[in-house]
């Protein structure tokens, strides 16, 4: 789960991790007196916001006022502005970059730091990159942090608060369950400060659980979407015709790349997983009815997930929800021909292979 | 002795009383598997099925010498139960839940590695040698015993391409999920090498799907040091960057990732990467 | 450092370990309006503290008024009680005991328990005693506590109670740098709840520069003792006449022995460390001149402490405190010659080895 | 090769430039100790003694392939240092500090066994082979080389006793000091397995004290797998129960570690005990 600016900040300060002094603003009547130069945020979770006009300076109180007027309502990358962040104006003196995030190939957490900050690291030619693999039983340790500084270069009274923000940072991958915490840039200021001056936190959604705080709602998910993680489904809108409903991740991205190879383009994304409930079926139904496809594809390799379950689970959803667009069904596996027996004696078009049920849906819903 | 497992591989249940582990646990035992003994705390002096003893801990299950278990409790507890096994250095731990949390799986793999302990998944579907042994939940009917061994990350896809080989009449050697999840035991490249080794393997199918960097590794890894026929499939082309698809694994961020660079990796190291999980077998003749 | 109970159990309490309602009382004054039956309890560093009366029950306010007028200002096994700990009376259905404490051949922390609470558990024999090393690397996890509560035969609605303590137990023991967290007797009350009836803590002494809050004082030393601590000396008083300066714990150690196996005891114990600061043996005397002792035995191996630089110290310190008491020096090691000719010009006793100098401090302190 | 160290092992010093630090790495470099280079961050470019180079972190320093470290710096920072040490895999890890929190050296310690490494201490004299090389804080002129070993958690106290063993004409082939603190890297028992297997020596001293049980362990090892002749000296038999002497390895307990258990159990496993540490040369002959 991906967090704003704000929500990441918060949880810096939380942690003993410096950030500018600031406070969130939905509406004109959020803002505070006028005291000192400020920046002005939008609340949006994409990069680039500066480049493409989403945080703007304020050196007035009539500044900061129609700043918030012009962010508040408008879209910044296509995106919706309903909050800004209003933070004290930072004298930068030099912009870092640094952040720990997972590294799959060692199972473990990557420290990634720069003294080349401010820009995506992706542009940081590799040899200005420090990288350190930390060993997930251990922890972080000083050390590291001195070898880091070393490498930026840095002064001693910069490195010291240096290794001060890597401690608390790497405490706060490890205590919120992170898989990614950033600060980009991390600022020198002219007074000799390291200042967050941005935060990005990306929380693992299976560690939700320990962390009851941020799982009211999921900022980068649409209602639909929401809805969807409500019930417990693995549900994603896309922007295609064609319903899906598949089981286990792999298989239905699987199948939307069948879709797509035969210029199909699919409406959703719908994992079943390994359920063996009828109910579990026809709900997912009407998620995907609720996005309004041409035609939905269901496709099924039983083995948690038995056929005939399946094949009941979608007749009573065509009669429940009174389902009149085309239902194109692919079942193998673990009881394939009972399920298939079900479903033909309820005129429900079946075929044993993905492929022809690809190419069935792909027609009927009109193609591309 | 098979990949890893075969049929003298004595297997415990760690929930073999929940919905998912007495299931899986009755069909493992109808493929062939030893399964030795079951772990329910509070239920000892039960027996599954009539025939499995129950026990209170993995400390308990010693008394059968078990070479591997199998985890299937909800995903708070993953940690709990591997550290359990990983504590009575059970050789082979086979995590069958989803949704752990990556940081309790660091740490578990992590200490499964310093005792020299091997781990497939969190959440992959496990490891069949077929008909020697399986640990975990793939379908039994798909198999057939042959000399193509596969690697994936996906449950159900895995499935779909088993079943083409063996409509083809190509069996398997082995087969083994890593897992969907961002963090998990064994890599490609663990699994290769034991591919690599077993001297019934001749062909070798790998599995991969967007997210990560493991597919890309694992094409390098292939053009140095595998010398038998490597065939591909990656699932995710059409999935938009920064959207997950459906687990922790299957996400493209920052460009990291995509379909196209671990296909044009695999190409690279001169292997053929299917479009359609059922082009496989065609590429392996 | 040896904890009070009282303050073990706001320890226990911060980490979420149930333990009875109840108040620290000093003074009568200090005591709240008698509500329901409670134990007054002496706040003393020994156990057996019920046997030798210094646990008292009150079932009236009279009750609770005279048992803190007799504890209060009362010795219990010997030690004043200037506080007693006014607690809940629980409804005991059953003792069990819990400890976390070091093994020093497995350099972990180990895990005791038995269902047999509420005696010395040296007492309790060894198979009703569940004992568990913890890799300190991966910590407590729920399946010790499942062996343990099965091996104590606890009921499951007290298993899980049990689980939950362990956990918060191993917790306090890390954060707070135990050498021994310990619940004796951890109670079964008639309700079914699980509560830490006692609570017996020990800090690491070298990691309370980590815990601040309990550096002011220990409570068992001497005030001669805390002088010398805040000096930064390892000193102990002894009950002998012989005062006795050595360098390194091993050394003054085997310095008391040589004394005892003479027939003359030692007035303290004074570990110089490893020194060469010529203030630093002057002021070794003033703590042992204080404790004041028959005559002086200084047993020095020079290494670090170099031995010219105690004898100017010794010589120092004479001059400063005026001493007509007999001191008798042994020097060897680094410097030895220049130590020992300083040492005789100032006429200062000298012997080469340990053996020569204790039998010459026991003849001339008079014997034992 | 002498034990764990001999006229060719590396040593790094970590801390080179504090007060402890140059004093001692001066004095092991005068025994004839090859001290490649000191770690003090900050001061890379510089030298110690005007010979050996100072580098910012042991990083740095594995360019001068050194096979053992010692760590002298303060208390807090021991926990770091050594890990830092244990990431670069220095075999041997020698720490002088005292005061260390035993939680710290808990950690430390479980790690560098995980990863096959040694460490000495905390709080200890450290290691000396005459006159092959010296890691630590033992005074030079004390020492001969002969065949006698000796283990000890004390540190003047062990002076006391090699150089009464030097003053008798027996010559030592290795000084070990395990640290005084209640958790320390080697115990009697890993000492006493490189004593039996170290064809110089011929005789062991172990020289104990009150606390813990690990004299107790070395003496049912010595009775089960020790040859080798065995003498011991054993201090704090005066010592008042539940007094800490000096340092946190020297306490007695609820009875247990008491200087009587200690002499008993020696006694018990053939191993004679000296009443007083001159005594030790007439129970070795």
């Amino acid at each position: 789960m991906n967090l704003y600016e704000y929500m990441g900040k918060d949880i810096f300060r939380k942690n003993g991790l410096p950030v500018p002094e600031g406070y969130v603003v939905e509406k004109q009547s959020d803002l505070k007196e006028y005291r000192k130069p400020v920046v002005v945020k939008s609340q949006i979770l994409l990069g680039g916001r500066g480049k493409s006009g989403g945080i703007k300076f304020a050196k007035s109180g009539e500044e900061l006022k129609s700043a918030v007027n012009e962010l508040i309502g408008s879209k910044v990358r296509g995106l919706a502005v309903t909050k800004v962040l209003v933070e004290e104006m930072l004298n930068i003196q030099h912009e870092y970059y640094v952040s720990i995030t997972l590294s799959r190939e060692h199972r473990a957490p990557i420290l990634i730091a720069s003294a080349s900050g401010g820009v995506e690291i992706e542009s940081v030619p590799q040899k200005e990159i420090f990288t350190r693999v930390i060993d997930p039983l251990i922890g972080y340790s000083d050390y590291i942090g001195r070898e880091a500084s070393k490498f930026m270069n840095l002064k001693p009274e910069i490195a010291s608060q240096f290794r001060a923000i890597l401690k608390s940072l790497y405490r706060t991958f490890i205590e919120e369950d992170c898989e990614l915490v950033e600060i980009n840039p991390l600022v020198e200021t002219k007074e000799g400060k390291l200042i967050a001056a941005d935060a990005k936190v990306i929380i693992d959604n299976d560690a939700l659980y320990r962390h009851k705080e941020f799982s009211i709602t999921d900022p980068e998910k649409t209602p639909l979407e929401l809805e969807a993680q409500a019930k417990g489904y693995s549900f994603i809108e896309l922007d295609g015709k064609i319903g899906v409903i598949a089981n286990g991740a792999g298989l239905t991205m699987a199948t939307l790349d069948a879709l797509t190879l035969h210029n199909g383009k699919p409406r959703n994304f719908l994992d079943l997983g390994g359920t063996d409930n009828v109910e579990i079926v026809a709900n997912a139904f009407d998620l995907v009815l609720k996005a309004d496809p041409k035609a939905i594809l269901i496709n099924i390799f039983g083995g948690v997930t038995k056929a005939d379950t399946v094949a009941k689970g979608i007749v009573e959803a065509k009669k429940r929800f009174n389902i009149s667009k085309p239902i194109v069904v692919r079942l193998s596996g673990f009881n394939e021909d009972e399920g298939r027996k079900i479903l033909s004696e309820n005129k429900i078009e079946t075929y044993p292979t993905m492929m022809e049920a690809v190419e069935r849906v792909v027609k009927v819903a009109g193609g591309a | 002795m098979g990949v890893l497992v075969d049929r003298n591989t004595k297997v415990i249940v760690q929930g073999i009383t929940g919905h998912q582990g007495s299931f899986h646990a009755g069909q493992m035992m109808k493929f062939g598997t030893k399964v030795v003994a079951g772990i329910s705390p509070g239920k000892s002096g039960t027996k599954f099925q009539d025939t499995v003893p129950i026990v209170d801990s993995v400390a308990d299950a010693m008394s059968f010498s078990p070479d591997a278990t199998m985890i299937s409790v909800p995903a708070p507890f993953v940690k709990d139960a591997a550290f359990e096994a990983i504590d009575q250095r059970i050789k082979l731990i086979y995590i069958l839940t989803e949704h752990v949390p990556f940081h309790d799986s660091m740490e578990l793999i992590s200490e499964a590695r310093n005792r020299g302990l091997t781990v497939i998944g969190p959440n992959g579907p496990g490891i069949t040698v077929p008909f020697e042994c399986k640990i975990g939940i793939m379908p039994n009917q798909i198999f057939k015993e042959g000399d193509v061994a596969v690697a994936s990350r996906s449950g159900t896809l895995t499935y779909e391409i088993v079943e083409s080989l063996t409509r083809n009449g190509m069996g398997q050697s082995a087969v083994i999920g890593l897992g969907g999840d961002p963090v998990v035991g064994m890599n490609y490249i663990d699994v290769l090498k034991l591919y690599e080794a077993d001297p019934k393997t001749k062909k070798i199918v790998l599995v991969g799907e967007i997210g990560g960097n493991n597919e890309e590794l694992a094409a390098k890894y292939i053009k140095e040091h595998i010398t038998k026929k490597v065939v591909a499939y990656i699932t995710g082309r059409s999935a938009p960057p920064g959207k997950r698809m459906g687990h922790a694994g299957a996400i493209i961020e920052k460009g990291v990732g995509t379909a196209e660079s671990k296909i044009k990796a695999f190409n690279e190291a001169g292997v053929k990467v299917a479009d359609y999980p059922t082009d496989v077998p065609g590429l392996l003749k």
